[in-house]
């Protein structure tokens, strides 16, 4: 049921990690409700240099997180902001029905680290 | 990590592939002998004969007479036969029915129906390892209380209830006992007059048998109507052509699981002991979830910290094992198995769990390569997952 | 009278033999692909991609689409699952059916538990050829009308109902319109938009099918009670693990009936009438029930004075043929058929009946041996029956 | 279902037919109900001498028929009386279950017949 690539991504994630030094930070989701998806970012000039996660989760969990650390990294904050839940899908090549529950937690995660970013900044 | 062409099934709690002699059993029943058993000619007769030697088959397997048997769909609509049809008997009038937490949705879910009906029911607690007090059965009782449903064995943690001396409780109260015995009949001995039992269920899919078949043993003299109605088959308690191919080999599923019982519980309690200790020794932050003892001899429900069981399950399955998170009917839903919760397993676990149900193909090799494929999943997963840097 | 060793089958509307393309289809969901369809591993997924092809196949038979079928164990559930999931949807309010007096025990007994239960049916008549007035439906329809259930094609007397007409009424009132529809599907074109209903019930066994597996055809926005319950299976409407290889070999069957539609009723029509000439031809006293025109191709529901149906049936059967008195159903039990009842048939008729129902094998020789052996067994039973020495 | 010695009297019953002047008649059962059986008996000195039917009905009807005809035939009219429901399943070899409803209709028609001798003497 799942597609081609996310079976690709979940079995070889890139970008898992956590930044030691990181600019931004943003943690969605609690171990109760099973998912834990963690984001770190390094902005440079604007430009996120570096994204990294850490995700406890379900096999959409932590496809969507490698999928969004990729598409965000090198795009800048603007930008990265844009990247949308079907973005990250289409990327994917889709999900299965009934799975979008936790398909946008990677990007709200995102979205977190960025404003902890502007908030620092 | 060993490589091999072979997929291995470590899900027979889920289901089973059917035994190739169930097949050939079945396979006349479809071309050749393929009369409707209500006919009167030849044709008919041949498949009343064969119906009634299936029933004789079944009810043997379980220390039942023939006329005991009423052949279902399978497991589910078996609970719903013994639940509604108690209930229904007098329509309008509220009563009572005592039932456990950990029980399968086919009879949680009926019970909540016949609560949306007016219904009362009282849902007993289990204990950390997964077993039901006997005495918070007998203290629910109450004078409007008609039955008491607790499964034999779990499909998740694979616990044994105390059925023999819950049956003691419900003959003193004069209450009916219905047991879901669908993970139970054909891993272990069953017999309905030692557990003392008035009604039990099974599904011939979770012995090898066919899907799409099932029986709900109904005690002589036990009072019940059907749930869906018809031409009069099935001593009018489960009317519909029978599938006579499916019930024969559900009939010939049930005679061969009987023979094996002699073997092949002992021969899965050592495979799955082995499982047990080997990922104990590889791997940390580990638990072993229901009974030590008290539990089927091919279950074993695992929980990993910091691991997530879907993914435990995709990485397992491009390795080419099949196992199960829970239950396979809830694997769809992301909501935690309501029995791991019963039993109060550690939010820090509860999602890291897998059920590995062994079956009578799986090898002590199979078991060595799960073992090892576990601690590889494992570490991997709690690389991605572990908040600090491992 | 003829020699042969074949036995000869001409009870198709009690079960057909399953066509050996079925079989094959089936066989690898009994051994090795034999997963759960809700299970996430490989396993689960072939049997998952199974029954989304199969559901597939049966929506396209029948013009539905894929999620507008609900697999059930049968026509008697599928029938069930129509008539008490729509009245379930609101318990304890009196609500109204219309029926006909010539439907199949699973809709009749089904509405009797509905009335006991508190619900009002009116059962519109038919005419002496076995035919509603589709003026008695309109009516019967009163303000808490919620479902009209008239069956396609009856079982004995093969009569086709005015299922169009009827939609529009239905339409018009806002009330759901029920069809029973297995002895139609295989053997009559059937269209779900053409008919116009709301739902519509199949079974496998009778398009050369396996036993024990149908469907409900629920056209989208349909509201409905499940009947049985248990984990979420048939978008939640019919609980239970599927039946995967039955389902497999009913949607091979589907595709095969539909297939075979542009051939089979009219030479199934040519045997029928064949049959029904030599008959009128060679005995006296002899009645069609049913329609002359409105009929499955394949029924020939005949009537003789004087001579007694179970006696010519068991005559015919040691004869090397078997048909049918009135339904399978009844055959066991002592009653004249409702069905022939509800169309006023000659009390010194009613009991002579048989039905002798056509199939793909059946050739025209078999149709001129029938026909002999019919004249024997009439004159035989005559000759012990008269009251008048002959 | 039904025993082979029943299949065998079915298909072929022995005392067919009308006994003309007859001593006694015995009719039971309606076109209506499905089962219409007329026993007649030819008496001579207390002795059925012979005993004929005509049976409008299923299996059981006709095989009870014949058979009680040839349990009575060559028996004084209070040995036929003694013949028992019984006796004539037990010659068929058995009846299947649920199909006693009409079992005992030739032996009431038999009985009727000796009524009807009775009364007529
Ligand atoms: C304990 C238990 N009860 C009932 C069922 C339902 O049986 P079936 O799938 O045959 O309807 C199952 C399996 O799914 C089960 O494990
Ligand atoms: C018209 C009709 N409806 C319903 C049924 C019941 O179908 P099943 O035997 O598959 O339950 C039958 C056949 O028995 C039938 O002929």
């Amino acid at each position: 049921m799942y597609s081609k690539k996310i079976i690709e991504e979940f079995t070889n994630p890139k970008n898992v990690g956590i930044i030691e030094d990181a600019d931004g930070v943003g943690e969605i989701g609690s171990t109760i409700d099973g998912d834990v998806i963690t984001v770190y970012i390094k902005v440079d000039d604007d430009v996120l240099k570096d994204v990294k996660f850490k995700t406890f989760g379900c096999v959409v969990a932590i496809s969507t997180s490698t999928m969004v650390t990729q598409l965000a990294k090198g795009k800048t904050v603007e930008e990265a902001l844009a990247i949308s839940n079907e973005d990250v899908q289409d990327a994917l090549g889709g999900l299965p029905k009934g799975k979008d529950r936790c398909s946008g937690f990677a990007l709200d995660a995102l979205h977190k680290a960025i404003e902890d970013y502007r908030n620092k900044s | 990590m060993m490589d091999i062409m072979k997929r291995i099934y470590m899900d027979h709690s889920a289901t089973t592939p059917v035994d190739p002699r169930v097949v050939d059993a079945m396979l006349p029943y479809f071309t050749e002998k393929f009369g409707n058993s209500s006919s009167l000619h030849s044709f008919g007769q041949e498949a009343a004969e064969a119906l009634s030697m299936a029933r004789g088959h079944v009810a043997d397997s379980i220390g039942a007479r023939e006329e005991e048997i009423i052949f279902t769909s399978g497991g589910t609509e078996s609970d719903n036969l013994a639940l509604q049809g108690v209930l229904s008997r007098e329509p309008g009038k509220r009563q009572h029915i005592i039932t456990s937490v950990l029980e399968h949705p086919a009879v949680l879910s009926t019970c909540d129906f016949l609560k949306s009906i007016g219904h009362d029911v009282t849902y007993v607690p289990v204990s950390s390892e997964g077993i039901v007090d006997v005495g918070d059965i007998e203290r629910a009782i109450r004078d409007d209380t008609v039955i008491i449903s607790i499964m034999h064995a779990n499909n998740e943690i694979g616990t044994i209830q105390p059925i023999e001396e819950i049956a003691k409780i419900a003959k003193d109260n004069d209450v009916y006992l219905h047991t879901d015995a669908v993970q139970s009949v054909g891993k272990i001995p069953v017999d309905v007059d030692q557990l003392g039992v008035d009604m039990l269920s099974i599904s011939s899919h979770k012995l090898h048998g066919p899907k799409g078949v099932g029986a709900l043993y109904v005690r002589e003299g036990t009072s019940l109507t059907p749930v869906i109605f018809g031409g009069g088959h099935e001593s009018g308690l489960r009317p519909g052509t029978e599938n006579i191919a499916g019930i024969v080999g559900f009939a010939k599923a049930s005679s061969i699981a009987k023979e094996r019982l002699g073997t092949d519980p002992a021969r899965m309690g050592r495979l799955r002991d082995a499982l047990i200790k080997k990922v104990f020794n590889t791997i940390d932050d580990v638990r072993l979830n229901g009974h030590a003892t008290q539990r089927l001899p091919n279950n074993a429900n695992l929980s990993f910290r910091h691991v997530e069981g879907e993914s435990m399950l995709m990485l397992l399955d491009i390795a080419g094992i099949a196992v199960s998170t829970g239950s396979a009917c809830s694997s769809r839903s992301q909501h935690a198995s309501h029995v791991l919760d019963s039993i109060g397993l550690d939010p820090d676990y509860i999602h890291g769990s897998i059920r590995i149900s062994l079956g009578r193909e799986n090898t002590m090799d199979e078991v060595d390569y799960l073992a090892e494929a576990l601690q590889e999943t494992v570490a991997k997963l709690r690389q991605i997952s572990s908040p600090v840097e491992c």
